[in-house]
This record gives structure tokens, C-alpha cells and sequence, in this order.
């Protein structure tokens, strides 16, 4: 780094927005001359080390739990905090497969599984195996499912078992399945059946960087907007 | 065992575990002295690749083993249908293939193990043998092997204690299925992943280390009483 | 029968040695790093030769020249290294059996308990090598490869670091491997009298070559005057017929043609001839009848002739009655003083305590109780 | 280097992960010959537990490292602060943490690898030498230590293809940060974590394979020129 | 002056040896198991006993009683091991030069091209231990252990596997270091010529605890008629002064109150007495004189005591003329025949030749060139 260029922003991005958060920054980098560095890793990780004194600037969490848990810790200001992204969440099955299945309240989910699994993130511990328990439950096919739920440590990899037709049906974000080409989207569920997924953005407390807020501000700009749909996410309506 | 602070699916865990780490460093052995053997004594074109291939669980993120293993031993895999369908064996969603993964996280360190102590034994022990009659195959049962033991027993003990560790790829293999294939790492990177499961992983982190320091304390007093010369035959 | 004919080119080391045998005993005789174990251990296998050619009892099982190469294992030999070689890890009771194990039923031809006596190992059978003295281990060693009754026993210097009391007890049984199970035997040893009372051929190596071989009279008997310090290698071997065991005095008469010869201990009569090993340095020189001395062997011959050299000593070649060759060493001042020549008669003194068990092979030396 | 399939960013992880496991391999080898050595031949209360310290690494779950180091290293923590103020090292979010990660994955192996030639060595060699006058240090430097070679050689490869593939702990312990913590496996991880990311993942896979397969051969190549017994001096 | 006395319980083997020695070269000597090897490694400090008490020089080395033990990289010896154990990692140079690298410059007293030439090791320096031949690696031991230029020299079986010629331009090396640099040696050896030689003291040791201890003549000399095999370690030693070198014969005429004893070879004349070693077997008995015979030592005494048994041999005390004793083996037979009894006066007859040069101190054997 030459001396008098600006320090670079550090963004601790949870690894899922990876492609989406790429392309806006380098889209910012040619508007501005300006660099953002990213850190990917999993959410509660990010956390733990903006707890421990990372020069983290700005963090963008996949898990609304670890936003709050930072928050409480004060490592991100509050005021900066906004949920920027949402996503959806869809079942999904093998591109060559013929399974066909609505969701509904009381759907014969666990009957189309057979002896096969459904793959998802840890409901314990992934966002989105969190939100796929929640609204199965909601749906009331919870029970009769969850013994055949192959649970894995992030949605990529609940996506391979079901592209590699080890586990007959996933449950994963709309972006996941978008981006796949060997899965396809049986259905999407119901904006009611879970809370909604979103993805909280704020400015840390260490950060020092005045390039922090302008780029946040720039992720809602419509040149942001349109790299982020076109990944598969969902704008939310500002502030919310 | 109300008593111990484990709640029911932790035990499970632990118990898995330790199924899966035995499975994984006992079952792997055989190959282990085999691919162990192989390089420290033979000369072949492409020694240096079979080497590079046993070190590649070592060299990979887990979870790109994990996927490797994925595309090889699942349902629908070449040697995954093959062996479903001739031998039954099936590795997806079954603790086996955790304790497959496991035992090719720690294969490397298996082999490298039994290699270096191969390596060190004096040859004019396994020429004296030889002049007494014994076969290659058997110079190898009576000779060699005994001399490696403390190899073969440091190989067992580190690949017990990756497999009480490895997590990665087990769980990109066979996922996280709790009783099937939640090992402790499993357990406790579920933990590490919830805003204040810390106790938890606390809980069964030490767990962990407490089984290896068992496997440690067996396996020394193992290794004192068979002796710096390995294991001794009567 | 072994013949053997090995290349092997070592740097600063040229190997070229070949020689054949049909002795029971043959024996490699060669100073430090002469050549000697490399022998061995291309007789068992262990050393490749660049080129060779090696067949043990009429069996090829070392050709460079067909690609024919007989596996250690398969060559049924019974080796004693150098240095023991004890297998670490296996107690003295296993170290034993081992080869014995991996020869077949019908093939044990050679006692466990009869071996562990001799070699006086009984207390040790619990132990690990590690913990045996160099003799323990050396005597191990021996009975390990006497018990896979081999089909050619190679011994490498094994009593070498063995009091001469143990010698004593090993060498009888050697022997009676060789003539009991006819075990032919390559022995490597540095001591005269052993080589000469066990071997029936020896071959002398220097430098990776054969400088000579024979019979052991041939080539240890001191063909010309070696360097002084060679005399005590220099002997004799007089074979003759054991004619009585005089009970009362513990000794044993010889009938040779040029004498008596008095030997103490028992030698069993039988129909063979027995060798008796008489070292030139031993051969006291007579003219005339000498009654009054300690001495009751007294060879009667006629000087071949004598070599001298500036040095102290003379080597007198005495041609016995009967034909045979007896060597006498003495000091050219003797000799002088004496005014021995050519073609004299003489009488040859031969002290009976002097002539050493380890020489004469049969005996079995009476202990008093 | 244009020809070549690789971007900028993938250039830097290679480089970076090429310095962090020759730091990591490398420095943790003094301590490394030191622990395998009092493992090896003393006798002491507790000497289980520095095994089972050793080994931890290799048994808690690599993102359980990752929190430890953190709380040890961090710049807030302990001893990171008392380094940072005294020696002026820092770790966290530095390549120097990533190779102390890698370093404290590796260790056991490094240990356990030397231990395993050291315990093979004829304590007669050690004999010989005190009765010519070495002192316990000269005997452990001139006989010990180059009889040790192959053991010593095998920790530095194992310890260098575990931080070639170490992944877990450095990523938890100062993240993943392009050009100064992003090593090639969290490179891979990254592209793991998107779809699509499967080609990049697979490049940067092949080339940690390569870099291990050349590591081998190197090592195969010293180890044959320094022979069985360990290096020779002169 | 070393003063040992240790206790060592090993299963099945009790060790207990106490012994001092001021001598020049003490020998220890013993069969196979006694426990050589084990006061050789106590001496050297690899041992630790139960208890014991060692000193060497008048300094404590090891003190049980008081918790005083010296390394034994302190303790300035030079050991040359049953099975020399030289470092395999290292060139046969960087082996010699081992323990001379850890000697302080003032206190190297032994030049290496010295050891190097008369060990015959000059074309294997850059070699490695592994491929020496059991006698090479032998020799290098002892070159490393002298080049330490120790304090204290312990030797175990150093020339076991050499072969005689070697032995002989060892054996003078070693009396040379005993003489010019005054090292304290402790030597194994089961030769009982190398320990009449080189040693002043004897300890013969049998399973563990100490049998006897003197001269060589005390201990070698056979006081009992020994089981049969023991007699050819039964010798006298005879004390003497060179009278002359003969020029013409290379032979030196000793001086000894009881006549003229030849020595082949040359012994320089110094005010010192020469020993010469003389083994019990090589002396012939005759009543009168025995100009006839090819033997030019005489020497005169009176027969002191016959001892005899049942078996072949009777051991004649020989009471010389000048007080010193010579034992003489003959067989009974002989000595019924020639009606030899205590009090008759005798000639005792030593062959010249016979007299091993390994058994003479400060002789250099002339060689013809
Ligand atoms: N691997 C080797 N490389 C080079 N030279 C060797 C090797 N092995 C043996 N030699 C040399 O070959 C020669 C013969 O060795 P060998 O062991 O046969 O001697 P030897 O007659 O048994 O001697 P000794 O009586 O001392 O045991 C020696 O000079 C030795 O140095
Ligand atoms: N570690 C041990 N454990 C038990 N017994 C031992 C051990 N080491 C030596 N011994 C025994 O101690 C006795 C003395 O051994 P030592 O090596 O001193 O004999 P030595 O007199 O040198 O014999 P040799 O002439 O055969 O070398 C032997 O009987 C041997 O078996
Ligand atoms: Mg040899
Ligand atoms: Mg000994």
C-alpha cells in the first residue's frame, strides 16, 4: 500500500454473499478508485473476531443472530445497522429428477423423501437450516421429516448432495439455487411460513474508515440493486 | 449418567465418536502398514505420486476431501454404487462414511508413522531372517511389523485423535445427522455456530481431549511395555 | 560340494575369488578385510556379486550369467554373523526356534535341548539379546543356525570373543554336525589350531583373492619362512591310527610310521585315521636318542632340509618315516650350535601337553573329577 | 505470467500460503526437536499431559484452535498484548498469525514424527559418544539430532503440507483477508461457499497438490542422499 | 591407581566385584557372562550399581553413598566397546576425530597419523562404519579411544576378531601408550599370551565376583592342576636382565640366575628387568645335561612338588636357581618313566622359538627383510 492512498475498506462478509458483494466493490472500485477488502467466513467466526480486535470496518452477517449478538457487544453501531438483502427460501430437487411437489400446510414432504434425505443447513446452527425447521414446522410436516434431514455445516454443501443426487431433496436460499445449474427449484415457500431471511449490514465500532459508511450507502444504490437481484436477492424496503 | 452434565444427544455424540475413531484407525491399519511398507522399501517409477496421493488429505481443505469423497463413495458415485451393490456397504448418511472420512484425514499421518519407524530399522535384522528361512512375507510378519510397532501404535494413536477431531469433511461427506453421523467436532461446530453455545463447546471440546489423553496414557504404557525395540514375540 | 566364483568390485576394493570344495569343513583363513565375510554373505545371498556363479550340494542357486538367483530364504543355510545379528525383539528361547520354525518337520534333523547344553545357553532362554553378554550372544547365534539344520552351515569368526573353556565345549559339537549329519560347513576363523583341526580345506584370501588353497597341511604348513610373526600359524598334520587308550595315565597312543605318538585323552579307537595338529614351534629337534627327557613322542625322520634366513629362526622340513612332512621351527643359533644339515637323522620331540585338543579331532578330553 | 489460469487473487493466496507454511514449518521446528526429544527420552510427572497439550490440535475441531488462539493471541488477549507491547509481534489479522496457526496444526505431527526417529535411535550410539568426552548437549547435537534427520525431515513436510491445507484455525483465528491472511485453502473455502465457485476451488486445489508433490520429491531427494542413518557429517 | 567396588543385581546374576589396581595395564579376565564387560561400563559410568564406590586417580567418580556420580563425558576415559559401536552417521575420519574434537587442545597428547598408521586404517578414513569388515571397525574403535588421549583406557576385547599379525603391531602400540603417555588401562581379554604381556595385574572374574587378583604370575600361573583345558593358560613369568644382543642369530641372550634364557629378536638393554612369559606346556624336563636337543634355553632348579590326579597330566613347580618358580606341564607318563619326584634336580628346557612375542614386553621382532 503506497503512502497517502486511502486504506481500503476491511468488509467482514458472511461467505454467502460472496459473488453478489464482489461484484458491487468492484463496481464501487471503478467509480471511485477505491478498494474493498473483504474477509469471508461464517458469520458467527466474523463476530467472534471483531470481538477480539479485528480492524474489521464494516460487517455484513448471513444470521440475524450474530448481528444481534454483536450488537449487544457493541462492536457494530446501531445506527448504522440495516437489513440491506433478503432471500427466500425453496425446496429444491436434482435437475434430472422428475419429483414434483407443492408446498402446502400438511404437504406429503416426508413421503416424497422416502429412504432418501433431505439435505439443509444445521437448524441448530445454519441460518438456513434455522428457517427451513421453522417454517416445515409451521407447515406441520416437521415431525415427520426431521429424522431424514441430512444436516450440513453451510447451504454449498447441502446444495452438492442434492446436485449429486445423494440426498433426493434440499432446502436452501433462492440465490443458492439460482447460481446451480444441476438443481432446480420444485418450489418456493411461503413468505408467511418463516420469518423473513434477511441479511443485517452495519459500520463496526472500530471502524475509523470514513469510506465505510459511503460504501454501505452504496450498497443501496440502484447500480448495487440491480447486481443483487440479478444473484437472486430481494431488496428490502429501506431501514426496515 | 444423569449425573454428568451431558445432555442426551451429546452422549450420543460421544459415543459415535469414538465408535467412528475406532472404526476409522482400526480398519484403515491394514492399508496404512501396507502403503507404509510399500514406500519405505520399494523403488518404483511414480513412488513420489502414490506419496503426493496419500498426502493429499493432508494438503486439501477437509471439505474439498469431503467433496472428493462425495463424488467417489456416494449413492451414485462409481465406487459408491459398486459397493453398495455388490458388498452392501453403504458409506452416505451412515456413521461408515464418517468414519471413512476419518480415516482418510488420517491416513496420512497413519503411514508417515509406520514409514519413519520402518525406516529405521536396521536391515541386517531382516537379513538375518532371511537366513533362516524365513519368506519375504513372512521376514515382514515376524521381522519387520514387530520392529514397526511403535510406529503402527503412534499411526493408530494419531489417527484416532484426527478422527476425534475431524470435522470438515466429514460432515461435507456425510453431513451432521445426529446419532448417525454427528461426531463431537460435528457437535461442537453446531455449538460454535449459535450465539452463546460456547459452554457447550466448551463442554465437549474438553471431552475431546480428555478421551486423547486416555488414548495417550494406553498407548504409552503400550509402548513401555513392548520396548523401544517394538512389540515382542514369544 | 560348493563351488563358488564370485566378481564384485567395491571402490578401493576388487573381489575376485573362486574356489571349490568338497571338504565337510572348508575354511576361509585371510587377514582383517581380506574378504572373508563378503564370501559368506554371497554364499547366503545377502550380497549380489557383479558377476558370479555359485552352487551349493550340486544345485546352482547363483548365476549372473541365466538370471538365476535363489532367494535367501530358499537356500537353507545356517549363518552366523559377525557380530550375532539377534533378533531384538524376540527372547533367546525365540531367537532359536526361529529358523527351526520355518524348516520343515521331516528337515529337523538337530536336538533343541542337546544344543542349548552344549553351547550352555539354558539359563538365558527367558532373556532378551539386549541383555546378554558378547559370548551370550555369540553362542546364541551358533545354536539359532545349527537349529534350522541347515544344508550348509556358515560360520563367521563365532568363537572369536569365547574363552578358551567354551571353545573347547563348541568345537567337539561342530565337528559332530559335520560327521554326524554331514552338514558341510565355510568357516571363517583367525585361529590356526581350529581351522586345522576342523577343516579339511582351507582357502586363504588377501585382498579379495585366493592366494592359496588345499588341505589344511598344505596351506598352513609354513611353505617357506614367513615373517616371524606367521610361525605360530605354521603346523603340521601327521595322520595316524589310534592304537590303544592307556587307561592309567589318561592318554591315548597314536601309531604312526615314524613312532608313537602320545596324545592326552581319549580318542576312541576306529577304523579312520586321526589328524593330529603339531605346530612347528613345537618340534624339538634330537640327534640321537634323548631318554632323559620329559618327551615320550619321538618321531624318527631325516632332514629334507633347512631354511634360514638373516632373521632368528630356521624352518627345518623333516621327512618322517613313512612319507609325511613334519615342520620344526628353531632358532638358526640352535640349529647352528647342533650342526643340523640336510640328510641328517633326527629325532623329533614332540611334547604331548603341548599338542592342543582344538587339533585333533575325536577327542574327548577326560576331565578328573 | 499472464499464460497461466490464475487471477491476481489467486497469485497472492498462493504466494502468501507459500510463506506461511515455510514460516510456519520452519520456526516451529526448534520447539518442535525440543518437545519430540523430552517426549522421547524423559521421564517426568505429567508428561502425559504435555502429549496430550501437544496433540490437541489435531483432536479439538480446527475452528476450537481457531477460538483458543484467538483468546491467547488476539490482540486484546494475554499474551498477544504482552508480544505486541514487548516484542512488537502481532498476530491477529496478520500472515504471521496464519503461519502461527499453521504452526500450532502442524505441531503435533512435527512432534510425533521426530519423537518416532529419536525413540528408534540405539541409545549406544549416545554412549559412545558421552564416553568420548560429549557432553548431554554435544551428544544430542552431533549424534541425537543427525541420527533424528528423517524424522526431523518428515515434520517439516508434514507440518508444511498441513499448513498448505490448514484452513479451519486460520480462518477463525485472523480471518480471511486477501493478501495478508487469505491462504490458498481459504481461498478454496471461499469459492466453496458460492455456486460456481467449483473451477476456482479445483485450480487452486491442483496447484496445493502440485506444491506438496514437489515438497515430497525435495524431501524424497534429501532423504536419499543423506541415507538411513540419518544426516552425515563430515 | 583405580579402586572399584560395586554391587549390581541383575535376575539371575549377582555382581559384586572389588578390586584396586596401581598397575600400568590391569587385565580382567574371565569366561563368557562373568561380568566384564558389566565393570567396564561401571568404570566408564554407563552403568549405574546398586552401590558402589569408584575412583580413578584418587578422584572419586562414583560415590552411591554420597550421591556423587561424574558423567561419564566428564570422566575422560577411552572405551573401546566389545562391538566397537562406532557412530554410523559418521566417516571413519569424523569417527577418530570424534573424541579428540571434545579433548582440550593442551591436553591432546596422541598424534593421529601415529594411531592411523599402526592401526592400518589410512585408506578407510573417508569410508563409512557400515561398510568396514568386523576386524576395520575393530580398529577404528581402538584408534578413537586412544585419540581422546583418555585418562583412563578401557579396553573390552579389543583384538577378539583380528587376526595374529595385526595383534602384533597392536599389542606394542599399547604398551607404548602405557609407557610413554603413563594411561591406566583396563583390558579385557580371554588371550592369556596379550594379558601376561600387557598387564601387571590380573583379576579374574567368574560370575560376578572376583575369584582372584595379583600379578600374572600369580593368577595365570596354574596353582592346582586346572581342568585340562586351562593348562594353556597356565604360564610363569620370569624375570631377567638383557645381557646381549646376538647379532648373527637376531636372537637376545636374557640373563636369569638360573642360565641364559634366548629371545628371538631384539630387546634393547636398560636398566629394567625384562619379563618373559613362559607357558607351562613349553617347558620340557630333562635329568642331566641335553646338549643333543635343538633347545638353548637350560635353566637349573629342583623339582619343589609334582601335583597329579587322575587324569592325563602332572603340573611340575619348578624352584629356579635365584628363587623365582617355573611350572611345567608333563604327562603323567612321562614323569613315572622318567621317575621325576620333588627334590630331584632338573633341567627345565624353553624352546626358543616357542616363546610368543605377545609375552615379551619391549621386544621388536626383527623382521627379514
Ligand atoms: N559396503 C561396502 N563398501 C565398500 N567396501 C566394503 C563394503 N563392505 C565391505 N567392504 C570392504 O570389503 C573388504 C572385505 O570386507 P569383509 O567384511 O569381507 O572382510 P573380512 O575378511 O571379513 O574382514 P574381517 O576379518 O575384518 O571381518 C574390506 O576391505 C571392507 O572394507
Ligand atoms: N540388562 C541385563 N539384564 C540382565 N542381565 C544382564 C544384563 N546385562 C548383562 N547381563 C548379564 O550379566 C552378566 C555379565 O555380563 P557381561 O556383559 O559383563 O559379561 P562378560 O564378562 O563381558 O562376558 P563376555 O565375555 O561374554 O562378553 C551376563 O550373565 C549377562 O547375561
Ligand atoms: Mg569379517
Ligand atoms: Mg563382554
Amino acid at each position: 500500500r503506497a503512502a497517502g492512498e486511502p486504506r481500503p475498506i476491511l468488509f467482514f462478509a458472511a461467505a454467502s454473499l460472496q459473488t453478489a458483494l464482489n461484484a458491487v466493490a468492484a463496481e464501487w472500485q471503478r467509480e471511485t478508485g477505491k478498494k474493498v477488502v473483504f474477509s469471508y467466513a461464517a458469520s458467527s467466526v466474523l463476530a467472534r473476531q471483531m470481538e477480539s480486535g479485528a480492524p474489521a470496518d464494516l460487517f455484513a452477517s448471513a444470521d440475524l443472530r450474530w448481528a444481534d449478538w454483536s450488537q449487544e457487544r457493541k462492536l457494530i453501531r446501531p445506527e448504522t445497522r440495516r437489513n440491506l438483502l433478503e432471500n427466500r427460501l425453496v425446496l429444491i430437487a436434482a435437475a434430472n429428477s422428475g419429483d414434483q411437489i407443492r408446498i402446502a400446510p400438511g404437504f406429503a414432504l416426508a413421503g416424497a423423501i422416502g429412504d432418501s434425505r433431505l439435505a439443509t443447513g444445521d437448524p441448530a446452527s445454519v441460518p438456513a437450516g434455522t428457517y427451513a425447521r421453522e417454517a416445515l414446522t409451521k407447515l406441520g410436516v416437521w415431525d415427520q421429516v426431521s429424522p431424514r434431514i441430512a444436516s450440513t455445516e453451510n447451504v454449498r454443501a447441502a446444495l452438492a448432495l442434492v446436485a449429486r443426487g445423494e440426498a433426493r431433496f434440499g432446502i436452501v436460499y433462492a440465490t443458492d439455487a439460482k447460481a446451480e445449474p444441476r438443481v432446480r427449484v420444485v418450489d418456493t415457500f411461503p413468505a408467511g411460513s418463516h420469518a423473513p431471511i434477511v441479511y443485517p449490514f452495519a459500520v463496526t465500532t472500530a471502524s475509523t474508515n470514513p469510506d465505510a459508511q459511503v460504501f454501505l450507502n452504496y450498497l443501496a444504490s440502484p447500480t448495487a440493486v440491480r447486481i443483487f437481484e440479478a444473484e437472486g436477492f430481494t431488496l428490502q424496503r429501506r431501514g426496515s | 449418567m444423569e449425573w454428568l452434565p451431558f445432555s442426551t444427544a451429546e452422549w450420543v455424540a460421544i459415543r459415535l465418536s469414538l465408535r467412528v475413531a475406532t472404526v476409522a484407525a482400526l480398519t484403515s491399519l491394514p492399508l496404512g502398514i501396507l502403503v507404509a511398507f510399500v514406500l519405505a522399501r520399494k523403488r518404483f517409477p511414480g513412488k513420489a505420486l502414490v506419496d503426493a496421493v496419500v498426502h493429499l488429505p493432508l494438503v486439501l481443505p477437509p471439505v474439498v476431501t469431503g467433496y472428493i469423497l462425495l463424488m467417489l463413495f456416494g449413492r451414485r458415485a462409481p465406487i459408491g454404487a459398486f459397493l453398495e451393490q455388490t458388498l452392501g456397504i453403504v458409506f452416505s448418511f451412515r456413521w461408515t462414511g464418517a468414519a471413512l472420512a476419518c480415516a482418510v484425514m488420517g491416513f496420512p499421518l497413519m503411514v508417515r508413522a509406520i514409514r519413519l519407524t520402518m525406516e529405521a530399522i536396521d536391515p541386517r535384522h531382516e537379513q538375518a531372517a532371511q537366513t533362516l528361512g524365513a519368506s519375504p512375507l513372512w521376514v515382514f510378519m515376524t521381522v519387520t511389523l514387530p520392529l514397526a510397532f511403535p510406529g503402527v501404535l503412534a499411526g493408530i494413536v494419531l489417527c484416532f485423535a484426527k478422527a476425534l477431531g475431524e470435522f470438515g469433511a466429514t460432515i461435507t461427506f456425510v453431513a451432521n445427522i445426529p446419532g448417525e453421523t454427528q461426531t463431537i467436532p460435528s457437535a461442537i461446530y453446531t455449538y460454535t455456530q449459535v450465539p452463546g453455545g460456547d459452554e457447550g463447546a466448551l463442554r465437549l471440546s474438553v471431552v475431546a481431549a480428555l478421551i486423547s489423553l486416555c488414548t495417550l496414557v494406553v498407548s504409552e504404557l503400550i509402548a513401555r511395555r513392548t520396548g523401544r525395540r517394538g512389540v515382542n514375540i514369544e | 560340494m560348493i563351488s563358488f566364483a564370485c566378481k564384485l568390485a567395491r571402490p578401493g576394493f576388487d573381489f575376485d575369488v573362486t574356489f571349490q570344495s568338497n571338504a565337510g569343513i572348508t575354511a576361509l583363513f585371510g587377514p582383517s578385510g581380506a574378504g572373508k565375510s563378503t564370501v559368506i554373505r554371497l554364499l547366503a545371498g545377502l550380497t549380489r556379486p557383479d558377476r558370479g556363479h555359485i552352487s551349493i550340494a550340486d544345485e546352482v542357486v547363483l548365476d549372473t550369467d541365466r538370471q538365476c538367483d535363489v532367494a535367501p530364504h530358499k537356500r537353507r543355510i545356517g549363518m552366523v554373523f559377525q557380530d550375532a545379528q539377534l533378533l531384538p525383539h524376540l527372547s533367546v528361547r525365540a531367537n532359536l526356534g526361529f529358523g527351526r520354525w520355518f524348516t520343515p518337520r521331516d528337515l529337523r534333523r538337530i536336538g533343541f535341548d542337546p544344543v542349548v547344553e552344549v553351547l550352555g545357553i539354558g539359563h538365558l532362554l527367558s532373556r532378551r539379546p539386549d541383555s546378554l553378554s558378547g559370548g551370550e550372544r555369540q553362542r546364541v547365534a551358533i545354536g539359532r543356525a545349527l537349529l534350522t539344520s541347515p544344508r550348509l552351515l556358515l560360520l563367521d569368526e563365532p568363537l572369536a570373543s569365547l574363552d578358551e573353556d567354551r571353545k573347547l565345549e563348541i568345537l567337539p559339537f561342530i565337528e559332530h554336525m559335520r560327521d554326524e549329519f554331514g552338514i558341510p560347513t565355510v568357516y571363517v576363523s583367525h585361529a590356526v589350531e581350529e581351522v586345522a583341526r576342523l577343516a579339511s580345506r582351507v582357502v586363504k584370501i588377501e585382498n579379495g583373492h585366493v592366494i592359496a588353497t588345499g588341505t589344511p597341511a598344505e596351506v598352513l604348513a609354513p611353505t617357506s619362512l614367513a615373517k616371524a610373526a606367521g610361525r605360530f600359524d605354521a603346523l603340521s598334520i601327521l595322520s595316524g591310527r589310534v592304537s590303544r587308550y592307556v587307561e592309567d595315565y589318561g592318554v591315548t597312543i597314536v601309531d604312526h610310521p615314524a613312532g608313537e605318538i602320545v596324545v592326552p585323552g581319549r580318542i576312541e579307537p576306529s577304523a579312520n585315521a586321526v589328524r593330529v595338529v603339531i605346530r612347528a614351534t613345537n618340534v624339538t629337534l634330537a640327534i640321537g636318542r634323548s631318554e632323559n627327557v620329559s618327551v615320550r613322542t619321538v618321531l624318527a625322520g631325516r632332514i629334507a632340509h633347512i631354511e634360514t634366513d638373516g632373521g632368528p629362526f630356521a624352518l627345518a622340513t623333516i621327512e618322517l618315516k613313512g612319507g609325511e612332512q613334519l615342520k620344526a621351527y628353531a632358532t638358526r643359533l640352535a640349529v647352528d650350535r647342533l650342526g643340523l644339515d640336510a640328510g641328517d637323522h633326527i629325532q623329533a620331540l614332540v611334547k604331548a601337553v603341548a599338542i592342543d585338543e582344538r587339533g585333533i579331532s575325536g577327542l574327548h578330553v577326560v576331565d578328573q573329577v
